[in-house]
């Protein structure tokens, strides 16, 4: 089976521990990762902040080399991608006037940019494959988790329509497939500030305080994510995090495809778990005994 | 509501019902602003200064934000009938000055006046993006894409707010990244951000651990295809050049 | 230069719903080209194809007929009779060689003023581009004087 | 040919039937209808292949009626011309008994159901002039199938025998002898001709049973019977119902189903 | 020769504005067969008419075409004039210059001579227009009311108390509809029980109203004076006349756990059940799908402990025709469902709840009876949160329209809830309050002023749980849109008003037809607000467009008035644009060859064979004759008569073919 692969410029950078978590389940899941040849960054929040014409023409840049690398799918883990790539396509689709200007942008011929290929998410990605995954299980991953989806992901609907909107439940679906468990909570999609780590880290630590808040008090073990930019405010940004809370916290945040990695028995270092600045300690049911490389 | 009633064309709404196009006074999505009505309708001169209520001073519509956002991002400020939602689930509403729903009501009497304090807000950069808003919209007004044109208006007319300046500069220093390596090389973007914004010392305990756990790196990696992009930047700042009058 | 073509087009309306629909074009002043001829029978159960026939052979140069959407026929079955007897009369009429493009079928309901509107303006200006129904006016003349 | 003479004797003799209506010599190797009423003169009935004219359409004459139960030679398409008849109430079954001739063997059959089984079991055979006549004009363009009848109709001399020929015409006053409002111009010219002969088409559609011999009666060779057969064929096409098919009525264009399909009504 | 008289309608500026009416006038001077033509202001106005009616006297004329708005509109108006001037009504014809021309057409030459077109069309016709005498058609004086709700109720009492028998048919097991469901009613805050009760009880009562409960219309045919309604009684496998209403069977019945719809799933049932206390006929009925003995056979307890041996299981449905002359439509409305709304929980949390539920934890016969309790604990809630336009006025949820009474029933609910628990907290959550009836706005004030109900002006994001409670994310626009969060234990959604999912099954059954909602049709909104475009028709209550109790009423009475009418008349005179089949004089007798194509076309079997015999009895001839009671002048049989022996009045073929001469 052999898909598009777009890791986006987080995935090379703050957040490698998600590409190296996807490379190696696709490798162990017999998955043929393409990576879309020469891609460039999708332009994230900052380009549709200030500047519409590139947040558009970017991913449509990514796309068409997608598509002119016969790539009729792209997997695009990271949540902020995967919402410009889809934001990208759809407005090119959509609006004649938009498809010009990207064109001269992009300088390519008039109807390049028909059938730009799908776009999907990870847990989209995986969820269509459950006996595989099932399948290749050696160690339950047997805790309680949170599963955290993010905004983008799920938002706006008429353009992602992928899972229910206020209470997704495709990430739940695949912890449990490997055995885990999750609390049903209320803070799925409540956003967690995203793009402000920087530049306003303070609404990061209100936003984020009020998830890990939740989540403590149902007494997750840990916060399963399928965004780089959802990890580093709930990981990196600990320590503010912590200041607002009741008692502060140190349960892990995990990549969902580190859960499923773990499942599979991949160690620790394939899956990048030591990258994290929460370390990763998880309960009782301690890491598979075997190392499988 | 303080639109005065006009009759003006529009469509019916509800998207499976039959399109009645009717002379009716009624709300409907893409109704013209009333300055565009009067200009146009034939034989009687009709200058609109004679009928708007001196509390909303018009300018010639043409040029209103309102006429520019329904025509570049088609999204109608008159769809809004300021019920709050979107305030009300906005995860940044609280430590905005003017309120989401706020800055649509702003926008909706096209008078200069409320204009420039939508441009002034510094909601408009406290907005996140999170696309929460439009999902819930009874009304369905594109409020994420509404927030993206003001603020371009606002650096373009030079008037953001200053206490928006580290966001500002932030998005910059990300464009500028991208712009020349094709992708973000973050250590190189953090760098730029803070020589835009003066926070040399911010963050600076984290970077040792960043090293360490191989999340940082001191060179750009390539592979961006950093010439097309920086060319694909180049041509669009000459389109924008064009299409500014 | 002789005047631009009007097209002559007829139209086969039932009482009950594109009559009433077009009533309701006129209570929206939602404006069409005035090409249009309207003879208002009770139902699309009511028209003959004679009277298809003889609309062309008198002159017009496009016809649209048009009634209730099935199940909302007034006379229960009215549309349905129609239906049946336009499909065996338009292959008749294309197997002996009538230009199919100058006659439109439709379904127009007592709420779809705009669709009304829409159909007779397109009809027109398809017509007006086929221009004049010459080849039945050629037929016409021959064999007469 | 004698097992039909003997056939008709018998019955004539047996006075269960008043007249036989069969084929006689006509000019030359032509046919032309022949009324039997004395047992002796049944001889001159002949039937071989030049038989092909439909002598249903005098089951309906009053002058034939009023002679009392007729015995018909009944070739396939006559067969299926009592059915449609029947199931328009225009003969009962005590009126006719058919001759049947399939295959050259006769076989009498009296009641509508034994015709029925009969025809059931006959292929509709079109005849292969026909067959690609009509392919090779369907195979034409819009344009010059118009040229096509522009040229033959122009012939027509409104003379009628088409209708005279055909036993499903059997209305007292046609829709062209109706003068207020005059529908079918008088005149033959051109445009008259065609509004006549579609109008035909249209009221044989759905009971045409394909027998031809409209067209073989046309003085001027107008193959007019491919109109018929068109218009029935379009109707067998897209409601599965046909001329001719069983007594009971089941007129394409007088019921529906409320799913026809078609994709040009807007 | 024709003396027509054409009369062009400026109708103010309508027409005049665009069309050239003196021109119309005087081109119609010209036309072969008129005599007089003159335009005028207002021909429907009394001097219009009155001038009509002069013209015709002093003209001799006998044919008149008014040339105004469309035939729709004033046909009948102009053809009562004619026949008060002494001529047929039926040779007055219209021609359509406003609708069809004026308002849809801008001024010029080519609008002007399109109306003048229209006005020799319609002098074609007329000339050709046989005076005709309206048909007399029997009434079947007997109503068929479908819904047993309160307005089912009140018409069918109406009808009844106006001498005319009903037949009133209601699907579920009793009449009552949602009225019977609610605590208290606004704007007197009187119980529903006891206003409904007596009605219900008239209803079961009344000698004139026959009612079948557990019942449902299955086809309708026929016309207005003339239905056929065919009703399945579905088989409540009790005996009616046997039980006696002990419900000794409800108690002993083991299966206890079905969610009770009366009661919206607040608390269970039995498998054999009476729908509420109050319950008219007060009779129970198996549930069939739950019954234990339907799926395995066994335990029949009800059968074995009843007194009165009443208990049929193998009672089987009954299918009856009914002649009935009119029918009332009025079949009420649903709710949206909770589970509609993902912001506010999918319908999973427990406690958010919708204004049916508040109205059974309120009613003293509901399952708390009349506390107010948290579905989820039992609890007593200290703060509830209201949410008006919950679903309504949303075009995402595709319920653009205002529901008209959550307003009125979210003060009623808040107002309740503080009498009754006096330290709770009730917020209602409003955009705006529509309260426009007689004491309305009133009762809104008072639970604001008197009640302490808090109203915040502003809609509600999301609700979600966090640690027992409803956290309500709202906004206050009145304080500049100020994010409001709340902690509440309970939530109640005035949920929008919709059509019943049947609605437009049923719509179809009865050539009604229905807006894009599945609301019914009313003919005219502003005109004829109680009757439909299928004549005999009628409509009253929420089936038509969201409504509270006294509109409803009011509109039932309205609808039953309009059927009384209908039935005061010995017969109905109908329009005599039927078919005729020609007759002439012996030995034809009709052109028609009785091969009876048209009879299997006609959709009100009005055609008839007539046998024509001679004097000594042998036949003929067997011709067609139109049924001019059945005959709704369609026009299907004209076109598919060959020999043109059937004819239609008023679009005869002469008629349609002058028309087609003059294009």
């Amino acid at each position: 089976m052999r898909v598009g692969y777009y890791p986006g410029c987080s995935l090379t950078g703050t957040s490698r521990e998600f590409d190296e978590s996807v490379r190696s389940v696709a490798r162990a899941l017999e998955i043929d990762l393409a990576e879309v040849p020469e891609w460039n960054c999708c332009g994230s929040s900052p380009a549709h902040m200030i500047d519409t014409t590139m947040s558009i023409a970017l991913p449509a840049n990514v796309l068409l080399k997608a598509k002119r690398a016969g790539l009729a799918e792209v997997l695009t883990p990271c949540a902020a991608c995967y919402s410009r790539l889809l934001m990208g396509k759809h407005e090119i689709e959509t609006k004649p006037a938009t498809r010009a200007q990207v064109e001269r942008v992009l300088g390519c011929p008039p109807g390049s940019l028909d059938e730009l290929p799908k776009v999907l998410n990870v847990i989209e990605f995986l969820a269509q494959i459950p006996e595989t995954i099932a399948a290749k299980v050696t160690s339950k991953f047997e805790h309680t988790v949170a599963c955290y989806y993010g905004c983008l992901l799920v938002r706006p609907p008429k353009v992602t329509r992928f899972d229910r909107t206020e209470d997704p439940v495709e990430m739940d679906k695949l912890v449990a497939l490997v055995g885990g468990k999750t609390i049903d909570w209320s803070f799925k999609t409540e956003c967690c500030g995203a793009s402000f780590s920087i530049s306003r880290t303070s609404v990061v630590g209100r936003l984020s305080s009020k998830i890990m808040q939740d989540a403590t008090r149902r007494h997750a073990e840990a916060i399963v994510v399928s965004c780089p930019m959802c990890h580093s405010n709930l990981d990196l940004r600990r320590r503010e995090i912590n200041r607002r809370m009741e008692k502060p916290t140190l349960i892990p945040v995990l990549f969902i495809t580190q859960v499923i990695g773990l499942a599979l028995g991949l160690s620790e270092k394939r899956l990048g778990l030591k990258r994290h600045f929460v370390p990763v300690k998880l309960p009782a049911k301690t890491l598979p005994a075997q190392v499988v490389s | 509501m303080g639109q005065p009633d006009t009759v003006t064309q529009m469509h019916d709404t509800a998207p499976d019902a039959p399109r009645v196009r009717c002379f009716a006074v009624k709300k409907g999505t893409n109704r013209r602003p009333i300055g565009a009505y009067f200009s146009q309708s034939e034989g009687r001169t009709l200058t609109p200064e004679k009928y708007m209520s001196c509390h909303h001073e018009s300018p010639s519509a043409r040029h209103s934000l309102a006429a520019r956002l329904k025509e570049v991002g088609e999204v109608d400020v008159a769809d809004c009938y300021q019920c709050g939602k979107c305030t009300a689930g906005c995860p940044a509403a609280e430590e905005m000055d003017v309120a989401p729903s706020q800055i649509l009501r702003l926008l909706q009497t096209e008078s200069p006046k409320h204009e420039k304090r939508a441009l002034e807000s510094m909601s408009i950069w406290l907005c996140i993006g999170c696309e929460t808003c439009v999902t819930r919209c009874p009304q369905e007004v594109d409020l994420p894409r509404a927030m993206d044109i003001l603020r371009q208006e606002s650096l373009a007319r030079n008037v953001a707010n200053r206490a928006a300046d580290d966001i500002v500069a932030f998005h910059k220093a990300f464009l500028h990244s991208i712009e020349r390596s094709g992708r973000v090389f973050e250590f190189g973007m953090i760098g730029d951000y803070k020589l835009r914004t003066g926070h040399l010392f911010q963050d600076l305990g984290a970077a040792p651990s960043m090293f360490l756990k191989g999340k940082m790196s001191l060179l750009p990696h390539g592979g961006g295809s950093k010439r097309e992009v920086g060319r694909m930047f180049a041509r669009a700042r000459a389109a924008k050049k064009e299409s500014q009058p | 230069m002789a005047e631009p073509f009007e097209p002559k087009i007829t139209a086969f309306v039932c009482n009950w719903c594109t009559y009433a629909g077009a009533d309701l074009t006129g209570t929206s002043r939602i404006k069409y080209q005035p090409n249009v001829r309207v003879i208002r029978l009770p139902c699309t159960g009511r028209i003959d194809f004679m009277m298809v026939l003889k609309a062309f052979t008198r002159g017009s140069d496009g016809v649209i007929i048009s009634g209730c959407h099935p199940n909302d026929c007034h006379y229960t079955s009215g549309n349905y009779h129609a239906r049946r007897r336009w499909m065996v009369f338009r292959d008749l009429l294309e197997f002996v060689g009538i230009d199919l493009e100058r006659i439109i079928f439709s379904w127009v309901s007592a709420a779809e003023g705009a669709k009304w509107a829409d159909l007779v303006n397109e009809v027109t200006s398809k017509v007006r581009a086929l221009g004049p129904y010459r080849e039945l006016r050629q037929l016409a003349a021959v064999g007469i004087d | 040919m004698e097992a039909l003479q003997t056939k008709a004797k018998e019955l004539l003799a047996a006075g269960t039937v008043q007249v036989a209506i069969g084929y006689g010599k006509g000019t030359g190797n032509a046919r032309r209808p022949l009324f039997v009423t004395k047992p002796e003169r049944a001889a001159d009935l002949i039937v071989d292949a030049a038989c092909t004219q439909n002598l249903a359409t005098y089951l309906t004459k009053h002058e034939v009626r009023v002679m009392g139960r007729m015995a018909v030679v009944a070739v396939p398409s006559t067969l299926r011309s009592i059915l449609q008849l029947a199931a328009e109430k225009q003969i009962r079954e005590e009126q006719v008994l058919a001759l049947a001739v399939i295959d050259g063997q006769v076989r009498e059959l009296a009641t509508f159901e034994a015709i029925e089984e009969a025809v059931a079991t006959i292929p509709d055979a079109m005849s292969e002039a026909d067959r690609n006549m009509i392919d090779k004009l369907s195979a034409m363009s819009v344009p010059e199938r118009r040229a096509f009848w522009a040229d033959e109709l122009v012939r027509c001399v409104k003379c009628y025998a088409c209708r005279a020929s055909c036993p499903m015409c059997y209305c007292e006053r046609c829709t062209t002898d109706v003068n207020r409002p005059q529908w079918i111009p008088v005149a033959s010219h051109a445009v008259g001709n065609l509004e006549y002969h579609v109008m035909r088409a249209m009221h044989l559609a759905g009971r045409c049973v394909e027998c031809g011999t409209c067209g073989k009666a046309c003085p001027v060779g107008i193959p007019v019977h491919l109109l018929t057969i068109y218009a029935e064929d379009s109707v067998r096409r897209q409601f599965g119902q046909r001329g001719g098919a069983s007594a009971k009525l089941d007129y394409a264009m007088s019921t529906f189903k409320p799913d026809d399909k078609e994709e040009f009504i807007r | 020769m024709a003396r027509v008289g054409v009369f062009v309608c400026h109708c103010g500026e309508n027409i005049a504005g665009t069309v050239d009416v003196a021109a119309v006038a005087k081109a119609a001077l010209d036309m072969p067969g008129v005599v007089h033509a003159v335009d005028y202001k207002y021909m429907c106005s009394d001097p219009g008419q009155t001038l009509l009616k002069d013209a015709i006297k002093e003209k001799k004329l006998d044919g008149v075409v008014v040339a105004a708005c469309s035939p729709r509109m004033h046909e009948p108006t102009f053809r009562r004039a004619a026949e008060e001037a002494g001529i047929n009504p039926f040779l007055c014809e219209m021609a359509n210059l406003r609708e069809h021309c004026s308002w849809v057409h801008d001024k010029g030459a080519a609008t002007t001579e399109k109306a003048i077109d229209l006005v020799r069309l319609q002098v074609e016709k007329v000339k050709r227009d046989r005076p005709l005498q309206p048909i007399r058609v029997p009434i079947t004086k007997k109503a068929l009311v479908l819904g047993g709700g309160i307005a089912g109720i009140q018409a069918a009492l109406d009808i009844a108390n106006s001498g005319n028998p009903v037949l009133l048919v209601e699907k579920s097991p009793s009449i009552g509809g949602h009225m019977s469901q609610l605590s208290e009613t606004f704007p007197t805050l009187d119980c529903s029980q006891c206003i409904l009760t007596p009605r219900m009880v008239e209803v079961a009562r009344h000698p004139l109203i026959t009612l079948y409960t557990y019942s449902e219309l299955e086809k309708l045919d026929g016309f207005i004076g003339n239905f056929k309604a065919t009703i399945r009684r579905k088989a409540r496998k009790i005996d009616e006349k046997l039980c006696n209403g002990c419900g000794v069977c409800q108690q002993k019945c083991p299966v206890k756990k079905i969610p009770d719809e009366f009661n919206e799933g607040l608390s269970f049932r039995p498998a054999i059940y009476v729908p509420f206390p109050q319950a008219v006929p007060n009779k129970p009925v198996i549930d069939v799908k739950n019954c234990t003995y339907y799926k395995t056979g066994k335990c029949k307890a009800c059968e074995k402990l009843c007194p009165t041996k009443a208990i049929r299981f193998d009672q089987e449905d009954i299918v009856e025709v009914h002649d009935v002359g009119a029918v009332v439509l009025a079949t009420g409305f649903k709710t949206m469902p909770v589970g509609n709304f993902s912001e506010y929980g999918y319908g999973k949390l427990k406690d958010v709840i919708d204004g049916m539920k508040f109205e059974r934890l309120a009613s003293a016969s509901g399952p708390t009876g009349g506390a107010i309790r948290r579905p989820s604990d039992g609890k007593e809630p200290q703060h509830v949160v209201f949410i008006a336009c919950a679903g309504s006025r949303d075009r995402l949820k595709g319920v653009p329209y205002c529901s008209k009474v959550c307003c009125m029933y979210t003060a009623k609910h808040a107002m309740l809830y503080r009498h009754k628990v006096h330290g709770g907290q009730a917020t209602v959550f409003y955009m705006d309050i529509r309260s426009a009836g007689k004491n309305y706005d009133e009762f809104v004030r008072r639970a604001i002023e008197e009640d302490g109900v808090k109203y915040v002006r502003g809609r509600v994001s999301r609700v979600y749980e966090e640690d027992g409670q409803l956290v309500v994310k709202g906004a206050d626009t009145l304080l500049g849109a100020e994010p409001v969060e709340i902690r509440a234990d309970m939530v109640v959604l005035a949920t929008a008003v919709q059509a019943q999912n049947d609605a437009e099954e049923l719509a179809q059954k009865l050539h009604v037809s229905y807006d894009p909602y599945k609301f019914f049709a009313e003919a005219h909104p502003k005109l004829r607000p109680v009757e439909t475009n299928t004549a005999g028709v009628f409509l009253a209550g929420a089936c038509q467009a969201p409504r509270d109790i006294p509109e409803t009423v009011a509109q039932a009475s309205g609808a039953a008035v309009k059927v009384a009418g209908l039935f005061s008349q010995p017969t109905l005179t109908r329009e005599p644009i039927i078919a005729v089949v020609d007759r002439q004089p012996p030995p034809v007798f009709s052109s028609c060859v009785g091969c009876f194509l048209c009879k299997s076309a006609c959709p009100y079997q009005a055609i008839e064979e007539e046998v024509i015999k001679n004097r000594n009895g042998d036949v003929l001839k067997v011709v067609a004759k139109v049924n001019p009671g059945l005959c709704q002048g369609c026009g299907t049989c004209v076109s598919t008569c060959r020999t043109k022996a059937i004819d239609l009045e008023g679009f005869s073929n002469e008629q349609v073919f002058a028309e087609l001469m003059c294009i």
